[in-house]
C-alpha cells in the first residue's frame, strides 16, 4: 500500500502496481486477478516512466 | 598577449551563435543547483554564479560514459563504436576548473597510454573561462599557484569588467574561434581593461579567507605513510559517501562494467568512481587492501598532496573548495593540510 | 548558548573521568563559522572541544554504529530528532543501550549554515550565539547578525515534532516547548495535489540531478546494512550508471527500505550535493502511515514495532 | 595493431580448455584477426584485459610464454561473478582480450644467471611465462639451471601437472621440486609447506633471481627464507595483484603509493616493495 501510493507520488500510473494475497488454492481468483491486470495495464497504453534514452 | 573586448550587449549574441556552431556547455541554473549543460540558446546559461555545484570535468570525462555496444551470443562477437566527440564549447567555467582540467590531461593524455574518449572530447573543445568577481570563504585556488583571475588551461579568458568582457586570447584555438566570431569583438581601449583586470585580481587575492601552508606537507608525506595523524579525527567522522570525490573537478577514478540491455546486447559504460566506497579496491576473492575509512581517507589526501605530485609534477587539488562545502561531516582538506604541516613541524 | 556548551562540556568531562565512558561524540567547532563537525573526545582535556549552537545539524547517533563493537562505552551528544534514531537503533538491536549514554540537549533549531554565510563577513569569526525564541542572534569579530528561524531554518526544524530528547541519560538545559513554523506535511500535500504528470515531470527533474554519491544512504542512522542493495555486484540491482531510470530505482529503493523505520531526522536532505528534497519522499511515507496505521513517527517512543513489521486485525488492506 | 586507449577487446576464440583443478581453468584461446596477434608483443610477466560480455573485465596474467606460438593462454580461478561465466565456457566460444598491460619480468637483467622460481597453488600462473621463455629453444642458453619449486594444498589442488611431472623435467639442466601441505596416500613426494621446503632445498644465492608467486601468507613466509639463505632484496621478484578496471594508469584504484600496479608492475623486486607503503 505504501509502495503503491510512493510510487504513484513520484508520477507511476496508479493502476502499474497490484498486489493480491491469493493462496496456492486459489486458482480461479489468481486467473481472474491476472486477467484485470492484463485488462488494466492493456488501457494505461505503454509506460513512459523510466523509459529515459540511455545515452 | 593578444586580447579584445565583448560589450555585454553582444554576449546573448555570440553565446547564441555558438550554440548554433557547437555544441555550447555552460553554466545552468536547476533550482538552487548550478551545474554544466549542454544550452541552445544564451538565455539558458546562467553566469551569475562564483561557484558551480558540480564542476565541467564531466564535458570530458562524463559521469556516465559508453565505450561501445555489443551484441554477444557466446559464440558471434559484434562490436559498435559510439560516434566520436563533437565540436563544443565549454563557456563560463571558473579559472580553478579549467586549472583542474589541466591536472587531469597528464593523467588522460600521457605516460604510457592515452585515453581515446578524453583526448577526442578535449581536441574538439574550446574552453572559454570566466574569472571570478568574488571569492567564497572556502576558495583556496591561491595556494597551488591558480587565481580568481587566472588563464592557465582555457582557450579564451573573458573578465566581466564593467560593461564589459574584457577577453585574453590564450591559445590559436581561442583566436579561431575569435576571428570566426569577428563581429561580436572589438579591440577598443584594450590596454586599460587590461589594467583594470590586473587590478580586480589583485584585489581578490586580498580576499582570501582560508590560509593554507603546504610547507614540509610532501616531505611528511614522503618519509611517513603510516602517520598517527590518519587515526585521529578525519576518518573517524567520515561516513563513505562519494560526495567529495564526485564534485571534486581533479577526481578522476572511473569504473567499467557491463550494462545489459538484452539477452544479447548491452553497453560497455565507464562511470565515476569513488576512492571512498569499500567496493573500490575489493577483489572478487575477497581481499580488500584499503578495508576501512582510515585507508580509504588517507589514499584520498595522499593522492591529492603526494601521489599525484609524484607523477605528473601537480598537486592533485586547485582549491575549488567544494569538497569543505559539500561533505556532510565538514572534513576540510585545508585543515588537513594545515594539521600536517603542524605534524611536520613538531616532528 | 554558552551555558549550554558548558555544560555539555562538564558532563562530557565528568564521564569520561569517571570512567563511564571512553568516548565522547559531540559537535565541535567547524572550519565556516557557521558550522560545526563531529568530535570525537576520548580524555577529559579534551572536552573543551565540545560546543553547542544553531549549527549543529549533525545527526551524531549514526556513529554509535561504527562503535557498537567497541570494548568500551560510547557517550553521544543528541538533539531531539537525533534521539529518535538512538531508539531506533536500540529497537532494532544495532546496539545496546548498556554501552551507550545519551547527552540529550533540547534543540532551538539548526540553521542552514550556507544561507547563514551568505549574510557574514567570510573573515569573521564566531564568538556567541543566542537563542531569542523566534530568532538567533550570531555575534562574531564583525558584527552582531539576528537570523528569523522561520527564514532560516532547515525545513526540518521548521515543522520539528519534539525538540526534545525522547531518550536521555543526561539532559543539558531547559525542555522546549514544541514549535511549528510550518504544517508538517504541507509540502507533502502540495506535490500530491499535482496531476500524474507534473509529478513525473518534478521527480525526474529532481532525480536526473543526483550524482549517486549515496551521502543520503551514509548518513542515514537507520541504514544498517552491512552489504547494501546498492553495493551488491552479485546480482547488480540498481547499476552504477547514472541516468534518470537508474537514479529514480535508487532514490525509490531507498525511500521505501527505510520505510516504518525512518526517523524522520532530515539529514539524507541536508547531506544532498544536488539539493534534492529527499526527504519529501520519506515524507509522503510518514503521511501514508499515520493516515492509514494511525502510526507515530518511528523511534519516538522505544519498544514501538516498526509499522511495517507490525499486523493488527485492524489494520487497512486493499490486497485481498 | 592493438590500440590499448581505446578500451575496445578484441574478440578471441577458445581453442582448449584445460581444468587444471575443480576451480582452475587453463584457456587458450586465438584472435579472431591474427595480425592483433602478430603486433600483441607481449612479455613474459604481463597482463591483459579479459572481457566477458554482461559481467564486465577483469585482470588476468598471461600464462603463456610469447615463445610458445601464436595463442595466448590465461589461467583462470573461479572467485567471482566474471570468472564464473568464463568457467562455463567452451571451445568455439568467444570473449574480449585487450592489452598485454603492465611491465614484465626483467628477463634481459636475469641473462646469464640461474632462475629458482617458487610458485603456490593457483600463483605459478604469473611465473609460468617466464619460465617457458627462459627455457625455449631460442632463449635457453641465455639463462642457467632453471629450478621450479611448487606447492599446493593437495594433490587435486596441483596445477599445471604436465608441466611439472612431464615436460619441465625432461628438459635440460632443470630442477622441479613439488610439495603438498598435508600427507595424502596416492602421494609419494615431498609433504610440508614452500617456505620449509624452500629451506631444505636451499638454494645459493650466488648468481641467482628468486621469483616468487602466491598467495600473500605463502610469500610472507618464504621471503625471510630467502633472506637466510643470503639474497640480496634485488634477486628477490614477485608480482601483486589489485582490483584493476583500466590497467592505463587511470582508474585509480591499483595504486600502492604513487604506484600504479596496472602499468608500474605487477613485477616488483623485494627492494621496490620495500620502498612502498604496506597497502597491498
Amino acid at each position: 500500500m505504501l509502495l503503491k501510493r510512493l510510487l504513484e507520488y513520484v508520477g507511476f500510473e496508479p493502476g502499474r502496481l497490484t498486489a493480491r494475497w491469493i493462496s496456492a488454492s486459489e486458482g480461479a481468483k489468481f486467473a481472474s486477478t491476472m486477467d484485470e491486470v492484463t485488462e488494466k495495464i492493456k488501457s494505461l497504453g505503454p509506460n513512459t516512466k523510466m523509459r529515459d534514452e540511455i545515452l | 598577449m593578444k586580447a579584445k573586448i565583448v560589450n555585454k550587449g553582444q554576449l546573448s549574441g555570440l553565446l547564441d551563435k555558438l550554440a548554433k556552431d557547437y555544441d555550447l556547455v555552460a553554466p545552468v541554473k536547476e533550482e538552487t543547483i548550478t551545474l554544466f549543460k549542454k544550452i541552445s540558446s544564451a538565455q539558458d546559461a546562467f553566469l551569475d554564479y562564483t561557484n558551480s555545484d558540480v564542476s565541467p570535468k564531466g564535458c570530458f570525462l562524463p559521469q556516465s560514459e559508453k565505450i561501445f555496444s555489443y551484441t554477444y551470443t557466446g559464440d558471434s562477437l559484434e562490436i559498435v563504436k559510439p560516434e566520436s566527440a563533437k565540436k563544443t564549447v565549454l563557456f563560463g567555467a571558473r579559472p580553478c576548473d579549467i586549472k583542474a582540467i589541466t591536472t587531469l590531461d597528464p593523467v588522460f593524455e600521457g605516460e604510457k597510454f592515452g585515453d581515446e574518449f578524453y583526448s577526442s572530447k578535449r581536441e574538439n573543445t574550446v574552453i572559454i573561462g570566466l574569472s571570478c568577481s568574488k571569492v567564497l570563504s572556502t576558495c583556496f585556488c591561491y595556494a597551488f599557484g591558480g587565481g580568481p583571475c587566472d588563464g592557465t588551461g582555457s582557450d579564451l579568458l573573458f573578465t566581466e569588467i564593467g560593461d564589459k568582457y574584457y577577453v585574453e586570447i590564450n591559445t590559436d584555438k581561442g583566436q579561431a574561434l575569435v576571428d570566426a566570431n569577428s563581429q561580436f569583438f572589438s579591440s577598443e581601449n584594450t590596454d586599460q581593461l587590461a589594467k583594470d583586470k590586473e587590478e580586480l585580481a589583485k584585489k581578490l587575492a586580498g580576499e582570501f579567507v582560508k590560509k593554507v601552508d603546504l610547507t614540509g606537507v610532501k616531505e611528511l608525506l614522503d618519509s611517513d605513510f603510516e602517520l598517527a595523524y590518519w587515526d585521529e579525527d578525519p576518518y573517524k567522522k567520515c561516513i563513505g559517501c562519494g560526495t567529495c570525490t564526485y564534485v571534486c573537478p581533479t577526481c578522476h577514478c572511473f569504473d567499467i562494467f557491463d550494462f545489459t540491455t538484452g539477452d544479447i546486447t548491452g553497453d560497455r559504460i565507464r562511470c565515476w568512481d569513488s576512492c571512498m566506497y569499500p567496493e573500490y579496491t575489493l577483489m572478487a576473492g575477497g581481499h580488500n587492501p584499503r578495508p576501512t575509512r582510515k585507508e580509504r581517507i588517507r589514499n584520498r589526501f595522499m593522492h591529492k598532496l603526494k601521489y599525484h605530485l609524484d607523477r605528473y609534477n601537480m598537486v592533485g587539488c586547485v582549491g575549488c573548495g567544494r569538497c569543505i562545502r559539500k561533505c556532510p561531516v565538514n572534513i576540510d582538506i585545508t585543515k588537513i593540510i594545515n594539521d600536517l604541516k603542524e605534524v611536520a613541524q613538531n616532528a | 548558548m554558552m551555558n549550554l556548551t558548558k555544560q555539555i562540556r562538564e558532563q562530557a568531562k565528568k564521564l569520561l573521568e569517571e570512567k563511564k565512558v571512553d568516548l565522547v561524540i559531540g559537535f565541535g567547532q567547524g572550519t565556516e563559522l557557521a558550522r560545526t563537525t563531529p568530535v570525537f573526545i576520548d580524555s577529559p582535556e579534551g572536552v573543551s572541544a565540545l560546543t553547542w549552537g544553531p549549527f549543529c545539524a549533525n545527526n551524531l547517533a549514526k556513529y554509535l554504529i561504527d562503535y557498537k563493537n567497541a570494548p568500551g562505552n560510547v557517550a553521544v551528544v543528541v538533539k531531539g530528532c537525533d534521539s529518535r534514531s538512538v531508539i531506533r537503533l536500540l529497537d532494532d538491536n544495532q546496539i545496546s543501550r548498556d554501552k551507550i549514554v545519551v547527552i540529550g540537549v533540547p534543540c532551538a533549531g539548526q540553521l542552514e549554515w550556507q544561507k547563514v554565510a551568505d549574510e557574514i563577513k567570510p573573515d569573521a569569526a564566531l564568538k556567541e550565539t543566542v537563542d531569542n525564541g523566534d530568532s538567533f542572534v550570531v555575534k562574531t569579530s564583525t558584527g552582531d547578525h539576528t537570523f528569523n528561524k522561520k527564514d532560516y531554518m532547515l525545513h526540518r526544524c521548521l515543522v520539528c515534532e519534539n525538540p526534545n530528547p525522547v531518550i536521555a541519560d543526561f539532559t543539558i538545559g531547559e525542555e522546549l516547548p514544541v514549535k511549528n513554523y510550518a504544517e508538517r506535511f504541507a509540502e507533502v500535500e502540495e506535490l500530491e495535489q499535482l496531476g500524474l504528470e507534473e509529478k513525473s515531470a518534478y521527480w525526474d527533474k529532481q532525480f536526473s540531478r543526483c550524482l549517486r554519491c549515496y551521502a543520503c544512504r551514509n548518513v542515514c542512522s537507520v541504514c544498517t546494512c552491512a552489504l547494501c542493495v546498492f553495493d551488491q555486484m552479485k546480482p547488480m540491482w540498481v547499476s552504477k550508471r547514472t541516468n534518470l531510470s537508474e537514479n529514480t530505482v535508487f532514490h525509490i529503493t531507498r525511500a521505501f527500505h527505510v520505510a516504518g523505520r525512518c526517523v524522520d531526522c532530515g539529514e539524507c536532505d541536508r547531506v544532498c550535493p544536488m539539493d534534492i528534497p529527499i526527504r519529501k519522499l520519506n515524507q509522503k511515507i510518514h503521511k501514508d502511515l499515520k493516515d492509514l496505521f494511525d502510526s507515530p513517527t518511528p523511534g519516538s517512543k522505544q519498544g514501538l514495532l516498526s509499522a511495517l513489521g507490525e499486523f493488527s486485525l485492524g489494520d487497512p488492506e486493499e490486497f485481498m | 595493431m592493438p590500440n590499448p586507449t581505446a578500451l575496445t577487446p578484441y574478440p578471441v576464440t577458445i581453442t582448449k580448455i584445460v581444468d587444471e583443478t575443480s576451480d582452475v581453468k587453463t584457456f587458450t584461446v586465438e584472435f579472431d584477426d591474427p595480425e592483433i596477434m602478430e603486433n600483441f608483443g607481449n612479455k613474459p610477466g604481463q597482463v591483459c584485459m579479459l572481457s566477458v560480455f554482461g559481467e564486465g573485465e577483469s585482470t588476468i596474467s598471461i600464462t603463456s610464454s610469447p615463445t610458445r606460438g601464436k595463442f595466448l593462454e590465461f589461467t583462470v580461478k573461479r572467485v567471482g561473478r566474471l570468472t564464473e561465466v568464463l568457467h562455463q565456457m567452451e571451445v568455439g566460444q568467444k570473449f574480449g582480450v585487450r592489452g598485454p598491460y603492465g611491465n614484465w619480468f626483467p628477463y634481459e637483467a636475469m641473462k646469464g644467471k640461474d632462475l629458482f622460481f617458487v610458485g603456490g597453488g593457483f600463483a605459478l600462473a604469473p611465473i609460468r611465462s617466464l619460465i617457458d621463455f627462459a627455457l625455449s629453444d631460442q632463449y635457453r642458453s641465455d639463462y642457467g639451471r632453471v629450478e621450479v619449486l611448487y606447492g599446493a594444498r593437495s594433490v587435486d589442488d596441483m596445477c599445471f601437472k604436465g608441466d611439472l611431472a612431464e615436460r619441465w623435467p625432461k628438459l635440460h639442466n632443470t630442477g622441479i621440486y613439488t610439495t603438498i601441505d598435508r600427507p595424502q596416500d596416492d602421494w609419494k613426494g615431498h609433504v610440508g609447506f614452500v617456505p620449509n621446503y624452500v629451506e631444505e632445498v636451499a638454494p645459493s644465492p650466488k648468481n641467482k633471481v628468486a621469483i616468487i608467486a602466491g598467495p600473500p601468507i605463502m610469500i610472507k613466509f618464504t621471503l625471510p627464507v630467502f633472506a637466510k639463505l643470503g639474497f640480496k632484496d634485488e634477486q628477490i621478484i614477485t608480482t601483486l595483484e589489485m582490483r584493476m578496471k583500466c590497467c592505463l594508469g587511470k582508474c585509480g584504484r591499483c595504486n600502492i603509493g604513487s604506484k600504479f600496479v596496472c602499468v608500474d608492475g605487477p613485477v616488483f623486486s623485494q627492494a621496490e616493495l620495500k620502498g612502498m607503503p604496506k597497502e597491498y
